[in-house]
Order: structure tokens, then C-alpha cells, then sequence
């Protein structure tokens, strides 16, 4: 008989594993994140024609690159959730929607104090920048949809549908967005067409990715170690936790 | 045949029951007790597909009712608390079209014969807006009349809101359905009398 | 369940709905009334000069009619989730993709339809040419039933949900973007001599897409809503 | 090293407000983010039924 790992990884017994795990990825996080800081301040010169302001680039594309990595990761486990009938991972697609949420304002707020300068508006129609917004309005869906459904386990399934209709949109919107761009501004230079972009430039948003995904993990398992407590508050295991004494 | 195995069913954060096991062969009337918000509706649920239970399994002739579902539902006929009639429609437009959408055979005369032995025969066109709750509920059972051919039926409370009258009808509709080798699961209050040749009662709520 | 049982189930679903929307022709009414309301607000909010009415009317045009088309979405199933007759649709041999499906299409012909005939007589606020006016019509007439899809899927999520109109908004919009940017985008080209061929190709790839998808994902929020 | 002094390295080459801007509000949601999922994990905690008494 297969050996059925999604039974094994129930609430119960991943919530100590979440536990011991959540320190290293903030450690991870945290020395990327200097890493990532040093090189996009020290090491990456500065720009010929838009001097400073394109640092923010090691904010920003991470997070635009987040946002839409977890949204897929998100719609993939709430997938899983939904085929295989695992409450675990239902709640790590509820787990991912804030984070990604928080991403995408990150990548949008940031965008927006990079177009100031560079094209004098706050807000710049370009297609990567619609297409966030919109995913926003994606993690917003799945998230009040899941927040209007009182029992778990319904607002899992219907989350799971939401975030599935809504992957296969992702592309779909991000391209016709690009469509309708070109077709009012014309080729006009998009935001993330920045100059030749220098070897250190590349390293400092890997390394600034890399931070914002350790951050994701950790913050991901904390929030699913609420969630699961609050789920599961009524069984044995959850009254029996040592934490309840501290 | 109907089998349930190790049944366990959870309502937002409450277990209903768990551990559940029995079965229903043909000509047996299954009735299914406890007190309110003990589970009888969801269990009922269950047993039709409409509510994945929590743990456990149900089978029908051996192959559970998920693997086979669509074709398990062409064996079952379900009335539950909704009485699934359209205001806007009148008495045989409902009884037609819900028949046929459920894959149903539904002829006139046939429709007209189960609007007479409801005693509806006078509202059949009438919309069923006008008609009581009671009426309603005819309108349901009338369905059941078509639904001859579905050997499982599941029926969550069905004499609520009947008259002595239609008591008998339905009386004599299960009971000819049993003879005939059909399955009936039902859950009540009331003390109804239905000859089988077996009678099985599940206690929930202990 | 041979196959004329199957087609006769999908032509009684269909034609119940129809018969249930045409006894509530009121609905109906309110659906294109709101069409031409939002239509009529636009160039009261931004002046009658023809010449930027001319510039925007395709879109505000398309833009009526996606919100007159997601406001509709709440009558395909919330009166049978009400009656119990989508829980007996769910316990119907037949495929319940097909069954819902026949709904969706019951529910274009009642109310997406009549927003594309109206259409026209909008263009006219806007003063937009013959050849404009059969661009909005076609892409309407393919973006349409699109709409009812993507917004079959939200109507069946909802179901039930307190906070229902505005949550189901908030799940369709984004939905509808690319329909929108497709379809107001196709008068434009054909305005701008550009013509219209691709927008449409794409509004009729996006229909065939949510034609795929649509039914599964709605069958499947229905068994959702009535566990 | 592309700053000659501290007080350089602050302005930013004039763009200050909006380097720091982006960088400041960014630090401020992840700071935030952790405070909120720390206080939801603590009144998750506190808000589970009261154990009956003699449970260790």
C-alpha cells in the first residue's frame, strides 16, 4: 500500500516541527537581508541616468517576484488541499494569502515612489504595475472569501476553487494588460526595463529574493501555527500543549 | 445495499458522531433517531453524496459512493428539508422538469397520476406560490411517486407538515417501494407504522 | 443514462430557468435599465463634447455592461439554493458540469443577451459610427457569455455567504479584466483603422477557455454550497 | 565604497524620500507582520477552553 504521507503531516504532528523550523528560516531571512542590503548600498554603483533612486529596484522586484511565486504556491497547495482532502494543506494556502497580500502592497507602494522620480506620476499605467494590482484584488478575493465562510472546511474548498480560477487568470490578465499597454503608451520604456542591469545589480535582487522567500517561509509558519491551534482548539493534543502553562 | 463504515461526521468545529457502522439491505426500513442537532440530517447528507463525511466510508454494493457517484445517483432519490419546488413554476411544470433534469422518465399521465394521489389534482396549474407549506411538501412527494425506479431512498423527515390524509399516502408509498426491494432511510419524530420485512433503527447522539 | 436522457435534462434545466426569468420579467427590466443608468451617468459626469464621447464610449459602454452582468449573477443560483432544487440538480445522475452549464447559458440568453441588443441604442449617446457600433456589438455578443462563465463560479462561491453582492465583486472583477481590455480595446482598434480582427480572435479564445473551465469549477463550488 | 560620508549616504543622491521611503515602509510590514502573527499565536493560546482541573 502506498505509504500515504499526506495522513502523517496532520495538524498535529507538523505544529511542533513549524515550531522548531521557524527560527531558521528568520536567521536565514535576516543574514540574506543584510546580505542583500550591503551589496544593493555599497557594492552596486550608481546608476548613469537615474543616479540613486533605482535602488529601490532591490525592493522592488523581489517583491514583485514574491508576490507572484506565493500566489502560485498558495493556489497549489489550496489545490492540494482540495483533491487530496488534507486540512493541512488548506491551511498553508490560508497561511500564504496575508504574506502574499503584503508583498504585493510592497511591490506596488514601492513601484509607485520609484515612478515618481523617474516619470515625475505616482502612478505609472505599466503593465507589470496593473497586473500587481489586480493580483492584489486576487489575494483580497481569497482572502475575504475565506473570512465570509464560518466552517473551516467549507471556506477551504471555496478558497481552493477562488485561488485555482484565479492562477489560470494570472497569466491571462498579465498579458492582456501588456496588450492594452502597448497599445495606448506604445513602446514606451516599462518600468523594469532599467539600464543594462550590472552583474552586482542581478546578485543584490537574488540575494534580496532569496531573503524575502526565507521571510515568507517564516512568517507563513507562524501564521499556520495560529491557524491550527484556532482550528483544532476543541482536540485533545491542543489542551495538552506545555505552552498553555506559560 | 447500502454500507456505512466507521462513519464520522464534524459540523464546524463540533464531531456529530464518529465510529459509525450498519447496513441496509433491499426491502429494509432504516430509521435514523435522536434529538435535535444530533446529526440525523447530516448523516442523511452523507449518505447521498451531498456532504463529505469527516472519516469512514460509504458503499453501495460493495464500491463507495464516490468512486461510483454519479452512477450511485442514478439509484438514489433524496427529499429533504427543502421541498425543491419553484414559486414561479406550476405543480406539474415542477414535478416535470425536476424528474426529467434528475433523469427521470416523467410521461403526463404519470405526473397527472401521482397530482391525484397527493390530492393536488385541482392545482395543477396553479403556481406554487399559492399553495402551503403542506401542499408543498405533496409536490415533493409526488416527485417520490416518479421516482419508483430509484431502489435507495432517503427521506429526512418526510412527514412534517402532512396531514392525516397524505400520512397515508406516503405510508402506502414506502411500503409498496420496500416490497418491492427497495431501501428506504428515513429519520422522524413521529411514530409512523411501516410494515417491512426488516426494520433497523440507528440511535445517534448517545 | 442514455444520451437522450442527458440532452433532455439539459434542455429542461435551460429551459426552467427561462421560464422561471421570463415570470419575473421585472428582473429582467432592472438589468437593462441599470445598463443604460450607468450608460446615461458618464458623459453627465464628464461632459457632452462629442468628440471625447466618441473617445470613450466603447469602453464606458463595455464597462455597463460587465457591472449590469455581475449584478444578474446573484439570481442564476440563489433562488434554487433557496427552493432546494440546485441541491436535486447536485443528486442528478447527469453530469452536474453539463446541468450547471445549462443554466449558465439559460442565464446569458436572459440577461446577457438583451444587454447586447440594447447596446447599439448606447453607442448612439456616444455618438459612435455604424462600423464602431457593429465592432461593440460583436465583441459584446463574445464577451458576454464570458462574463456569465468567470461569473458563474463567483455566484456559486457565494452562495449563502453573508456580505454575498459586494464579496461577489470583489471575486469576479479581476476576473473580467482581460474580457474588458479585449473587448472595449477591439472598437477602439477599429476605430483607430487598426480593425478589429485580433480582439475579437482573443475575446473568442477567452470564451472557449472559460468554457473549459467555467463549468468545472462552478459544478464544483455548487457541491461546496450545498454540503 | 560609493559613499563619501554618512550625511552623503542619507540623501541619497537627493532621491532620500523615496529610497528610504520604499525601504523604510517595507522594514515597517515586515516588523509589523511579525508583531501581529506573534500577538495572534498568543491570543490563540489564551482563547483555548479552560482545561478541566487536573489536567497537568
Amino acid at each position: 500500500m502506498t505509504i500515504n504521507w499526506f495522513r502523517y503531516s496532520s495538524p498535529a504532528s507538523f505544529y511542533p516541527i513549524a515550531g522548531r523550523l521557524i527560527p531558521w528560516f528568520f536567521s536565514a531571512a535576516a543574514l540574506l537581508m543584510l546580505a542583500g542590503l550591503y551589496i544593493s548600498f555599497f557594492v552596486a554603483p550608481t546608476d548613469a541616468q537615474q543616479g540613486e533612486a533605482y535602488r529601490i529596484i532591490f525592493i522592488h522586484v523581489p517583491a514583485a517576484w514574491m508576490s507572484m511565486f506565493i500566489y502560485i504556491v498558495m493556489a497549489a497547495w489550496a489545490g492540494i488541499g482540495l483533491a487530496f482532502n488534507t486540512r493541512l494543506s488548506s491551511m498553508v494556502a490560508s497561511a500564504l494569502a496575508p504574506t502574499g497580500a503584503m508583498m504585493t502592497f510592497i511591490a506596488l507602494w514601492t513601484g509607485s515612489l520609484w515612478g515618481k522620480p523617474m516619470w515625475g506620476t505616482w502612478w505609472v499605467w505599466d503593465a507589470r504595475l496593473t497586473s500587481e494590482l489586480i493580483l492584489l484584488f486576487l489575494y483580497f478575493g481569497f482572502m475575504s472569501l475565506q473570512a465570509a465562510i464560518d466552517d473551516p472546511r467549507r471556506a477551504d474548498k471555496a478558497g481552493a476553487v477562488i485561488a485555482l480560477v484565479g492562477v489560470i487568470n494570472v497569466p491571462i490578465i498579465y498579458f492582456s494588460v501588456k496588450w492594452w499597454n502597448t497599445l495606448h503608451q506604445g513602446a514606451s520604456v516599462s518600468l523594469m526595463q532599467s539600464p543594462t542591469m550590472a552583474k552586482p545589480m542581478l546578485i543584490g535582487m537574488l540575494v534580496m529574493a532569496l531573503a524575502f522567500w526565507m521571510y515568507s517561509i517564516a512568517a507563513m509558519l507562524m501564521r499556520l501555527r495560529a491557524i491550527i491551534i484556532e482550528r483544532e482548539r476543541n482536540s485533545d493534543w491542543v489542551k495538552a500543549l506545555k505552552e498553555r502553562q506559560s | 445495499m447500502l454500507a456505512i463504515i466507521k462513519l464520522e461526521c464534524v459540523r464546524g468545529e463540533r464531531r456529530l458522531f464518529s465510529n459509525l457502522s450498519f447496513e441496509a439491505a433491499p426491502h429494509t426500513l432504516l430509521e435514523v433517531r435522536g434529538q435535535n442537532g444530533s446529526g440525523k440530517t447530516s448523516l442523511l447528507r452523507n449518505l447521498c453524496g451531498l456532504l463529505p463525511p469527516a472519516a469512514g466510508a460509504i458503499q453501495w454494493c460493495g464500491k463507495d459512493i464516490y468512486t461510483i457517484a454519479d452512477d450511485y445517483r442514478s439509484h438514489l432519490a433524496y427529499l429533504g428539508h427543502l421541498s425543491g419546488v419553484k414559486d414561479e413554476l406550476t405543480a406539474s411544470e415542477n414535478i416535470r422538469m425536476s424528474a426529467v433534469a434528475a433523469g427521470l422518465s416523467a410521461s403526463a399521465e404519470q405526473i397527472d397520476a401521482a397530482l391525484i394521489r397527493l390530492g393536488l389534482r385541482d392545482f395543477r396549474d396553479s403556481p406554487c406560490k399559492a399553495l402551503s407549506q403542506g401542499q408543498r411538501r405533496r409536490v415533493a412527494l409526488a416527485r417520490l411517486c416518479l421516482s419508483v425506479t430509484r431502489s435507495l431512498w432517503i427521506l429526512d423527515e418526510p412527514y412534517t407538515a402532512l396531514d392525516t390524509a397524505a400520512l397515508a399516502v406516503i405510508k402506502d408509498l414506502l411500503e409498496s417501494h420496500l416490497e418491492a426491494g427497495g431501501i428506504v432511510v428515513l429519520t422522524t419524530h413521529q411514530e409512523v407504522a411501516i410494515t417491512a420485512r426488516a426494520t433497523r433503527r440507528v440511535e445517534l447522539g448517545q | 443514462m442514455n444520451d437522450l436522457s442527458l440532452t433532455a435534462a439539459l434542455w429542461t434545466v435551460g429551459s426552467r430557468d427561462l421560464l422561471a426569468a421570463m415570470r419575473h420579467r421585472a428582473d429582467l427590466l432592472t438589468t437593462l435599465i441599470f445598463f443604460a443608468l450607468v450608460a446615461s451617468l458618464f458623459p453627465l459626469g464628464v461632459g457632452s463634447e462629442t468628440a471625447l464621447l466618441r473617445l470613450m464610449g466603447p469602453g464606458v459602454v463595455w464597462v455597463a455592461a460587465l457591472l449590469a452582468s455581475m449584478l444578474a449573477l446573484t439570481r442564476l443560483f440563489a433562488s434554487d439554493y433557496g427552493d432546494g432544487t440546485l441541491e436535486q440538480l447536485a443528486l442528478s445522475p447527469h453530469p452536474l458540469t453539463l446541468l450547471v452549464l445549462a443554466k449558465i447559458g439559460a442565464h446569458w440568453l436572459a440577461s446577457g443577451l438583451p444587454l447586447v441588443i440594447i447596446a447599439p441604442l448606447l453607442g448612439l449617446q456616444f455618438d459612435l459610427n455604424a462600423d464602431a457600433q457593429l465592432v461593440l456589438l460583436a465583441s459584446l455578443l463574445l464577451g458576454t457569455p464570458t462574463l456569465s462563465l468567470i461569473g458563474a463560479v463567483g455566484a456559486a462561491l457565494t452562495l449563502g455567504v453573508r456580505g454575498g453582492g459586494a464579496l461577489l465583486s470583489l471575486l469576479v472583477l479581476p476576473l473580467y479584466v482581460p474580457v474588458l481590455i479585449f473587448g472595449a480595446g477591439a472598437v477602439e482598434a477599429s476605430a483607430a483603422g487598426l480593425g478589429a480582427g485580433a480582439h475579437l480572435s482573443l475575446l473568442g479564445a477567452l470564451l472557449l477557455v472559460a468554457l473549459v473551465f467555467a463549468p468545472w469549477a462552478t459544478a464544483v463550488s455548487v457541491r461546496i454550497a450545498v454540503e | 565604497m560609493n559613499w563619501g560620508s554618512a550625511g552623503e549616504f542619507f540623501a541619497m543622491g537627493g532621491y532620500a524620500a523615496f529610497v528610504w521611503g520604499s525601504f523604510g515602509v517595507t522594514a515597517a510590514c515586515i516588523v509589523v507582520e511579525i508583531i501581529v502573527l506573534k500577538a495572534r499565536h498568543r491570543a490563540a493560546v489564551r482563547a483555548l477552553p479552560a482545561n478541566s482541573a487536573g489536567q497537568p
